[in-house]
């Protein structure tokens, strides 16, 4: 039967064990009890969201916990939290949210680097296929938008994934716009396997790995809140347009439950920026004017796409919940209490409509607060999903008088058209005759 | 229907509760200490009040309010006489009402979100059959939901107007008929047509507990009997007597692991939510639903 | 079979279900998030605890943090928290520790009556039986103690006990002196039925309720015990003997780990008043002079026992842990972090190791602490039980020489005494014939 | 030996932990949930390491300054082929000696509390027998830690130096003997007489569960031997060939209590902390141990 196989499969779970054991060292007390710890007490804010229903048990947590104080101490991260958790087919995706230590960030060239599949279409073009010699498109696509660099916009945080708390942790690349233009597009289940190609239509630029970072990146942006008044911006950094970072406000007082609690959820504001339309939070023109060129061609050519575009804008960080638009006739936000019998020692929890799986607690009048993923990637929706349909096929030319063929002639237009020349006939007779007639007058 | 089974599986005792919410953490369903000692209690007291043989947890319906928390009963068939009850502080109990195939039809074109409140009302206008067409007996408590409307082309409108608890016991039954699953040997058919647990059932082994051929739908078979008499004659009558999951259609709606090498996880694709789970070699099995309520239809776009 | 002794297990289950139930109702959430609870936060406490492998699980403690919630609305108290369990042979106690909102205090003669069994003998002499002609003793026994009031001593604190949480909660009678003397010398198990006898040498006055209220007296004056220096005594309260209240100390600065851990144990006090031989925390003179009487009389009759009584003394409250005795050469308590892997997030954890299940944990610098005792209410001892011998019979009359018997010679003694009275009669015989000779002469 | 059984009682995995802790916490046996992370870990690789069949906790022994965690392993024959491990961190794992009669009745002189630090040694002195008297086979590891003088009046003095692990051994040894106590059928006597789990029992009903005379101490019998043939004949060779709690010496060494209706517990009043389990109706059973390790030799007193 499958002895072997049920061999192999405690096999692995001693293996797993043996892996995870690692984690489990002890550690020293830090002599400055107030010292700034790299991983936030994973622990307690799991037991509130438990609270409220929500969470992978308590001892994956405190493995997971473990794993990131040995990812903070295996990088040079500043800060490190439990994001969340992706359900895949053949494995599921923990994910940890950091930030590099000042100073310490990597390069960006390194960060390009891993995403070689970007454009498949140029390594078909130089291959030795036998269609190689028929005639090229002489169609340039527009160069795809540039990927905010680590520290600003989508980017902001970099993501580690592993699949159980001890593997090592493999760190996503930086998000692209054009994947997460394309990935808003798709409804994909993930498979646990990074290197997995992503079939779909429209084709995704990239493999899991970019898929996997595009849908962080707009859960990120979607579901990440904290109380409002507990950040502000920094007043001396007053440019109104680009604002993406922002200090803890010292007068900040706290709020109650209640306030917490309200439906309108007023009392809780966005956390990470917006991404816009383009797939960028900061807003970049695709096609900047190219002023050496002569302005009259371009005016012509480029007249219905990129003329004068219209920034894109999306709400400001840091903007409350309130105005987030309604999911299907439904509040975008549920807000409860973890416990109606006990509710004076309980915690406020939110959880995203939008994305369902997306919670947020607030504990001590919001001065504590935390944030959490735990589902399968995928934006809720009342309609079935319906894959985009293919785009119009492109204008190559400019509609103009003297290249448009003219419509044959309908029968009635002939007839017409036969008669007034029968009539122009019978006038130049006519005339004729007149003429004749004149001569004979 | 069921979930958090155990030794005598699909009884919800003082042990299976534990082990089974241990086995299904992973997939993100949770209780908090104050649900278990509210689940608990009331339980045994809605099992007392009526005389049910075990009860056990379904799972919960998220709403936009407030959860439903799911429980059935189980009399003595544990195959046919089930029950099912929501509630909203794992406290109270109410019955849901039972299942019908005109409502679950109807059901099934609702893809708004629950909101928690059972008096909340959807209003679903669909076509229904031709005037001319005989009309399936309805029962009254049905037909009272159902209003029909001659257009003037003569086609029908059915106009049914729900309740939230009505159409929470439809997808209950909808959820229970694709995702209360159980694994080979752990329930057997006598001699005399009943389906009882095996006594001797002691697990699956840990490679054939992640694959979904070795798992059966707990449900009247509706594949099964369709199946060619050559491919039937091969089954065990006794233990092979129910859908196998790897019949199932659309085929992939399963996604299957060995979590951790020691306990298999099915996670519907069907029914994001629900949760299949089976510790090789013992006689722990179960299911459970966490999620919205509302199937995925776009299966095969996704994978 | 036991069929019917099964059902009756299964409607018993039912049946505490449904008196559970009552306790799982909703509560509204306070206006003001800061108003003061009168039953801690018991499920945050008892998690810490928990960390340290101190509890009774998670389950039974939400609901006896329920019950608490019910104790606190059923009676008018000040303040309720959940001293510990103590283990019995056939049912267990929960143990609550609670304080009358002042002015609602219950009246001294409430609290007398439930003790009615205190003086058995004094019924037995009253009885019919044929042995009432007998001469009576003419021993009286010196007046018990006075029980300290609720309020002060050892009955600072009352106490209630159910087995279950949700049935209803028993209020134990005030703790006697002459039951806290007797419970130190006996061990006994738990029957948990209050109203059982307690057979013992030397016997207890009193029923399990005094037994069991002795016991939490002893441990509690024992084993409460708090962060040093978060407590003060009130500057305006300056008898320096009898102060048994304090308050916090707006000073306190926190502690850090480190200070909390020190096996010194420097950093934490005692918190209950300590429990004085005579099985008060106040000293009174058991037998005060009496000033009418004879003071010559007295002197002779009350030399070894009551005469100039030296005061008992015992360290004050709010002593360091430091100075407490060795229990069989180990340290008296153990500190230790509850985690090993999460220093920084942990709390700490002291043991006592001579009431063996009595802990205290400190929180936030030791800003927050609890004590909880889960035991059977046992000292720990190293040496085997031995009951106290009777004591030694008691003088009828004061050794004097007018009544004491003459030890009877010795044959050396009276060979000593004919050879002197030989002696002496021959002396005389001689003298006689000396009288003779002058006679004579 | 063992503790934390369950379905396939006496195995350690994810499902029976949850479910033994949560029957043993009211007897205030409980881990942390870092405790019960590491276990899960350290004990599958121990498992694995050693090649044992199954592993199990066995509980804790409270030290002045550190816990000692202890497991055992089991080998094909759960009857005979047990060893105890002992941990102080619940990761890394050291076998315990292996448990010897002079050692035994020298270390249950020993009254004070363990440390934690297995290297704290011990002596005891006690009289030995008469040089005149034979001496028993001692193996060279037990014989090492003895040493014998012969004093003026020709008796002669034993002096054993145990470091604290070789105590901790005689302590499991000695709570085992007398607090691993498994149900009436859980195991059974095969014809070949090999000691092997029932696969039919289903556990006792709630009343028997509570009764004394209903559990047997799993080891090989003492008492039952020394029984009058006419009462022997009356037991079930393949179910009563253990001893009974009801023999035990002296007589009142249990406190049963069937807890909430729903699981029996008793606690040996003997070692105070030793802690049997059972769910009745069900084949969850166990023992735990949580204590200072030392016996309540004042028991004729305190009842």
């Amino acid at each position: 039967n499958d002895f072997i196989q049920d061999k192999e499969a405690v096999a692995e779970k001693a293996k797993l064990a043996q892996t995870q054991s690692q984690l489990f060292k002890k550690q020293q007390l830090d002599d400055d009890d107030e010292a700034e710890q790299p991983v936030p007490d994973v622990m307690t804010l799991a037991r509130h969201f438990e609270d409220a229903g929500v969470g992978v048990g308590q001892e994956e947590t405190f493995r997971i916990s473990l794993a990131l104080r040995q990812l903070a101490e295996a990088k040079p991260l500043k800060s490190v939290r439990f994001w969340g958790k992706l359900f895949g087919l053949r494995k599921n995706y923990i994910v940890a949210e950091a930030e590099y230590r000042e100073g310490e960030e990597p390069q960006p060239e390194d960060e390009e680097e891993p995403a070689p599949s970007e454009t498949p279409e140029q390594t078909e073009e130089e291959s030795d296929d036998p269609t190689a010699n028929v005639p090229k498109s002489q169609y340039k696509p527009l160069p795809p938008l540039p990927v905010e660099e680590y520290g600003s916009g989508v980017n902001k945080k970099v993501y580690f994934v592993c699949h159980e708390p001890g593997e090592e942790w493999v760190g996503l690349p930086n998000a692209k716009p054009a994947a997460i233009v394309v990935a808003r597009q798709i409804k994909k289940f993930l498979t646990g396997d990074l290197s997995a190609p992503v079939v779909s239509f429209p084709p995704f630029p990239g493999n899991e790995a970019d898929y996997v970072r595009a849908q962080i990146a707009r859960i990120t942006a979607t579901t990440t809140i904290s109380p409002a008044g507990l950040y502000t911006f920094d007043e001396e950094d007053d440019e109104e347009e680009e604002r993406d970072t922002f200090i803890e406000d010292e007068e900040y007082e706290g709020k109650s439950k209640a306030e917490l609690l309200d439906p309108s959820l007023a009392g809780w504001a966005h956390h990470s920026s917006y991404i816009l339309p383009q797939g960028r939070c900061k807003w970049l023109n695709p096609a900047p004017p190219k002023e050496d060129e002569d302005e009259d061609d371009e005016d012509d050519e480029d007249e219905d796409e990129e003329e004068e575009v219209e920034p894109e804008t999306g709400p400001p960080l840091l903007s409350p919940l309130q105005n987030d638009e309604p999911v299907d006739n439904q509040p975008a936000w549920s807000a409860r209490l973890t416990s109606e019998t006990s509710p004076n020692y309980a915690a406020v929890v939110v959880s995203s409509n939008l994305w369902p799986g997306a919670h947020a607690i607030a504990l001590q009048e919001g001065k504590q607060f935390a944030n959490i993923y735990i589902g399968w990637g995928h934006k809720a929706q009342a309609q079935p999903y319906s894959p985009p349909l293919p785009p119009a096929p492109q204008q190559e030319f400019p509609n103009s008088e003297e290249i448009t063929e003219a419509a044959d002639p309908t029968r009635e237009e002939e007839i017409a058209y036969e008669e007034a020349m029968k009539e122009a006939e019978e006038d130049a007779e006519q005339e004729e005759e007149d003429d004749d007639d004149d001569d004979d007058e | 229907p069921l979930s958090l089974s155990l030794y005598s599986p699909w009884k919800m005792n003082l042990a299976s509760l534990s082990a089974s919410l241990d086995a299904v953490a992973s997939s993100g369903f949770v209780l908090s200490a104050e649900q278990r000692s509210c689940l608990r209690t009331s339980l045994v007291s809605l099992q007392n009040a009526e005389k049910f043989v075990s009860v056990r947890l379904w799972g919960k319906i998220i709403g936009t309010t407030h959860d439903y928390f799911i429980a059935q009963g189980v009399g003595q068939d544990s195959f046919n006489d089930v029950k099912s009850f929501y509630s909203l502080d794992c406290i109270t109990w109410a019955q849901l009402p039972i299942s019908h195939p005109l409502l679950a039809a109807t059901c099934a074109r609702i893809k708004s979100r629950f909101t928690g409140d059972p008096a909340t009302e959807s209003v679903v206008t669909e076509p229904g059959p031709a005037e001319s067409e005989a009309r399936p007996d309805v029962p009254p408590e049905v037909a009272r939901l159902r209003s029909e409307k001659t257009n003037d082309d003569n086609t029908v409108t059915v106009t049914t107007t729900l309740t939230e608890d009505r159409r929470l016991a439809e997808a209950v039954a909808a959820i229970d008929h694709d995702v209360c699953v159980v694994p080979r040997g752990a329930f057997k058919m006598t001699p005399n047509n009943r389906v009882e647990q095996s006594k001797t059932f002691s697990g699956l082994g840990s490679f054939d507990a992640g694959q979904i051929e070795n798992y059966f739908h707990f449900r009247k078979p509706e594949v099964l009997p369709n199946k060619p008499a050559a491919e039937r004659v091969k089954l065990d009558p006794t233990l092979e007597f129910l859908d196998s999951l790897a019949d199932d259609v659309p085929t992939q709606s399963w996604s299957a692991q060995l979590e951790r090498g020691e306990v298999a996880i099915l996670r519907s694709l069907v029914w994001p939510g629900g949760v299949v789970f089976h510790v090789p070699s013992t006689r722990l099995f179960g299911n459970v639903y966490v999620g919205l309520g509302t199937k995925n239809d776009d299966l095969a776009f996704m994978l």
